[in-house]
């Protein structure tokens, strides 16, 4: 039967109502604010037992990666024209250190996600930034202090300006990228931050 | 009467020393009805399936993952016109395809709006609703390509991208009866009910103007593989914006920052800085036959035939060239034609037992050209890998073998 | 941030009484890539299959035949769009479906030609293509309905009709390629090599407009159920025509006048005469939800939606009407149209609990609005019987069980 | 390789040309004119026995009809008005005796089609036309007198002249078929020939 007057608002009125409560334990998004962080703390000891535990069999040894398994959670080389491409690892490229939290809590460990409880997810994220070099070893992880860490790559990110090839219909006797004279274009870098309205920006 | 032979006009004929069989199929009963109550492809056929791609196509140091973080290709080469049939669409997964009961799974709505609503799929397919064709391309197809041409098969090089038709509900729809906070709104955090609840931020913008909730793919329900019972459809855009299995929409003023939109699906450029958000897959274009790994039988006309699409809405023209790229002619269209959807293309060719280089080249209706490689590198570095939307050469050699080659 | 709710601006919150627990399918494994390398629909989804029509569904004196002369039908109800997946595509044989080796099948071509011509599957897969989205209807589709209202569901009373993109090569092109004598072609007899070798007479001008010789289904092969490896599409016309199994096309200036064009497949008018070549399936269109057999499981809003097609061309409008026929509301169209092909419409309503009759009536591109049953009774009399284009009407009774009525 | 020459005149080259000879096990068709009826004869007697053995389980004695199995072999009720719809049998209501001969050679025995040899055919067709009351029982079938034969529905066929309604697309306070004044519309007969390009007509 309809649900008498709980959707007077809805022109369709087949949505059910509801609270901020129930929706909790779905409602796992940790943002750079911090501000969904769930109560709690862990230190890189912790963290270490619990990686040992329960995310060497995958990771490897200090994150530094299985066999064809989970990724590499260690710093990699830099972030510059290398071949293969460059791994792009928590310590080098993350933005923020929620992500990591974020990930670990709704993601990890890969066959039991959402097993963890919060107190081992500071542990581990603690243990994964210390062994980036992200943050010193005695450092406690909690909600209070996890949205302040500045990763090193915070400013790393651009917007998306494409298109940024202007290739043109040649139709006769054309020149190919082989050839001499071929015309390939420029670089085309920006840091404009409003071009693309797909952008991920914080609120100011 | 017709049972006259004209045997007269008849051009020189090739006196065949046997005659025609009548096949024991023209002789005995066939299969009943509903010997298959939902059908099959004919045994024959067994070859067109979903591949992960041959370890030669990875790029070197790729160490292959679990199973349940993989991916397996379209067999592009065998397929024909818009639609990509369900069961050979590619799968792409972070935590493996979970298998959703209908009845149990719900879809919430909440943040920036003035009621939290709880949306059963029952319900959602009792709103207003829409039926779209939209193709679905991985941000890391044709990743093999990038540089290098490492692929070998149309398949393991580019099957990360099919086609449907999509059901489903407008999220402008459901905003409006959430009651969206549109003053403060600036993203909607879209999130899974699979094991790693993928989450992706998707600007307010966007989700406003052609994203839907989907619940129907080519007529039937949502394949599991697809994101049964519910999926987003962010038309044009990377697949995993798509995103799967979709429990839930937070409507916000900041974008989440998930690990699927920082760690992974971003470009690094060759100055350190990396892009973030490069949703849109660009206007690309691929010739499915001949193609890699094809051997073509003897000399005498082939039909070229290819797909191209573009995230930027129709595609307006595709170009095909069998020298490399010197000398370039208009491919037909040869099916209908749907802004960001696959459109098949098709160009009158004679194998004459020469060496050629095929290309195509995707032209959209902003006017953008497809590029070559060599301009998507010289753009981004080399140090980018998704969104390769660059020119696939198919070379044949004079044995008829078709390969992967860079121009 | 978005984290902050907006408690302030919400609207009355029905205080659930308990919360959302996360379920097993977000905290455990899924399937991994390759769980099927050719994908099947969600096993919640078990019950969307082909199916015989009810029993009751059949008219009295209804001899059911052997399941090899029979048919299943599409569960409509189920389907959106344009559509329909290969898997649930209806099924009509008049001896089994056969299981044809594609390397030992070949299209031969002969009769008022210059040069008999035999052409391998590999080879016509050369020719120059086209693909086009058509539906296929079987003439003897509703015929449950003809004259009373005996079917139950829509799957079972109008389950005789498909829509699917189809790929092939053109007749004319063909005869073209063969020589056909023009002046003397009147007729092609279209064979096939299943057990019966199925054999219907088109004329040459029909012909050599838009048939063609089909290989593709959705982008992938045609199932063995619709003819594999070729078949013919003749567009718009009843499909036992479209002949499947495809092994021979014979010029000529005389019709055959095969069993299956004289015995079957003709209409008896009311005067002892009788309709041969009634090929064109007229503007039809059936609202399939609510439909036969539904019980509505609340008041409140639906959205009706249905499918349209017609033999002529486009259709250019679906009309509605709740009340039994007094009122009409023209529907939205919410798929892309084409020629020929299953066109979806949807309609806006609210079940408040009271009786209503919902009927559809299609318009195509010639004007043609579809008839009430006596229309076409008054006009063909008792004994007709294929080709029921008539209007559907559903009942929604009081407490929301859907059931096929006559108005 | 391409067969050299073998296609000149065709665009595409990708036919092979084919002789009639080998074309011949395929070609069965059986039109009105009887050119493509195999050399043969046959008897009502010669057809009972074959009927009996090879027929009758699915057809019943003399085609009086099997149970959920083939169809009615009979003359059956008039074509007139009746429910249920009139059983289109062979006596009464198909136009040539070729389609006899042309579906039993294609299609039957249902699960062993083609197994009929020509004199098996024109004595099936010779007892399933002397069972339907169309030729006297003496008649000796043959591929000289098969086409001959002057079937009682010959001309019983008329060309397709729908659309046949003309329904208006009426949209407020309309009539419904149950209401009185309703336009049903008019029968809509005719004998023309040439109205419809899909008719099946014989050439002059
Ligand atoms: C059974 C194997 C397995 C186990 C155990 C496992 N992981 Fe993972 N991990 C993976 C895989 C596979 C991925 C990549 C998933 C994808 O493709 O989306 C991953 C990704 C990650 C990432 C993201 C890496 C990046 O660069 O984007 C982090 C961080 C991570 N895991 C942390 C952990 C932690 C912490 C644990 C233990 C609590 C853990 N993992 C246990 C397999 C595992
Ligand atoms: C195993 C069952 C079976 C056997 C044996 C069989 N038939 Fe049939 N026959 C059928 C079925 C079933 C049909 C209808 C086929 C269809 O739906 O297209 C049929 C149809 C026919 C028809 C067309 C009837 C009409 O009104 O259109 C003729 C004539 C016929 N059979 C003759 C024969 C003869 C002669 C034989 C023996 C040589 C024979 N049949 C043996 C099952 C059988
Ligand atoms: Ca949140
Ligand atoms: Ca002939
Ligand atoms: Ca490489
Ligand atoms: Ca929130
Ligand atoms: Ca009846
Ligand atoms: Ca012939
Ligand atoms: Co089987
Ligand atoms: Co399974």
């Amino acid at each position: 039967p309809l649900l008498a007057n709980s959707c007077t608002e809805q022109d369709y009125c087949l949505g059910i109502v509801v609270s901020d409560t129930y929706i909790t334990p779905w409602d796992i998004d940790v943002d750079p604010s911090g501000h969904s962080l769930p109560k709690g703390s862990g230190s890189y000891d912790q963290g270490l037992a619990i990686y040992n535990q329960q995310c060497i069999a995958c990771h490897g040894p200090q994150g530094k990666g299985g066999i064809r398994m989970g990724e590499k959670l260690r710093p990699l080389p830099q972030l510059v024209n290398i071949t293969p491409l460059p791994h792009k690892s928590i310590g080098r490229y993350w933005p923020y250190a929620t992500t990591l939290f974020d990930y670990i809590q709704r993601a990890m460990p890969f066959y039991t996600p959402k097993s963890l409880k919060p107190d081992q997810i500071y542990a581990l994220v603690a243990y994964l930034l210390i062994e980036n070099n992200v943050i010193s070893k005695d450092v406690i992880l909690t909600n209070e202090n996890l949205a302040e860490i500045k990763m090193p790559n915070r400013n790393g990110f651009v917007c998306d300006i494409r298109p940024d090839t202007f290739n043109l219909a040649c139709m006769q006797d054309c020149l190919t990228p082989k050839d001499k004279g071929f015309d390939l274009g420029k670089i085309v870098m920006t840091d404009s931050k409003s071009l693309q309205a797909d952008c991920l920006l914080l609120p100011e | 009467s017709g049972a006259i032979l004209l045997s007269s006009l008849k051009q020189q004929v090739i006196a065949a020393p046997k005659i025609l069989e009548v096949p024991i199929w023209s002789k005995s009963i066939g299969n009943p009805v509903l010997h298959h109550s939902y059908g099959l492809p004919s045994n024959f056929e067994h070859q067109v399936i979903r591949r992960k791609s041959n370890p030669d196509d990875a790029p070197v140091e790729y160490v292959p993952s679990l199973d349940q973080a993989s991916r397996s290709f379209t067999p592009l080469a065998d397929l024909r016109g818009v639609i990509t049939p369900n069961g050979l669409f590619f799968e792409r997964y972070h935590g493996g395809y979970p298998n959703i009961d209908p009845q149990k799974h719900k879809l919430i709505i909440h943040g920036l709006v003035k009621r939290n609503l709880e949306i059963t799929v029952e319900r959602l397919k009792r709103y207003p609703s829409i039926n779209k064709i939209y193709f679905l391309e991985c941000s890391g197809n044709s990743y093999s390509n990038w540089g290098e041409n490492e692929g070998s098969s149309v398949q393991g090089i580019h099957g990360l991208v099919s086609c449907a038709q999509w059901t489903g509900v407008p999220l402008s729809l459901l905003f409006r009866e959430a009651g969206i906070d549109l003053d403060k709104a600036k993203y909607v955090i879209a999130e899974g009910a699979d094991a790693p609840s993928m989450a992706r931020s998707i600007a307010i913008t966007r989700a406003l103007d052609d994203v839907f909730v989907a619940y129907a793919q080519n007529g039937e329900a949502l394949r599991a593989e697809q994101g049964y019972p519910l999926r987003l459809i962010v038309p044009g855009c990377e697949g995993s914006i798509n995103i799967k299995w979709l429990r839930r929409l937070e409507v916000t003023d900041t974008p989440l920052f998930s690990r699927n939109e920082t760690s992974k699906y971003t470009d690094l450029l060759g100055n350190d800085m990396a892009r973030n958000a490069s949703l849109i897959m660009e206007a690309k274009s691929v010739i499915i036959a001949p193609s890699g790994g094809q051997i073509l039988p003897e000399k005498g006309f082939y039909e070229i035939r290819g797909f191209a699409w573009s995230g930027r809405g129709s595609i307006t023209a595709v170009d095909v060239s069998t020298d490399g790229g010197k000398n370039w002619q208009r491919a037909n269209i040869s099916s209908d034609i749907f802004p960001k959807a696959i459109t098949e293309f098709t160009f009158p060719w004679q194998f004459t037992g020469e060496k050629a280089i095929l290309i195509s080249r995707a032209i959209d209706e902003t006017g953008y050209v497809q590029p070559y490689t060599q301009q998507l590198l010289k753009s981004r570095g080399h140090n980018y890998g998704y969104h390769n939307n660059s020119m696939q050469a198919w070379e044949i050699e004079t044995n008829g073998r078709v390969q992967n080659v860079i121009i």
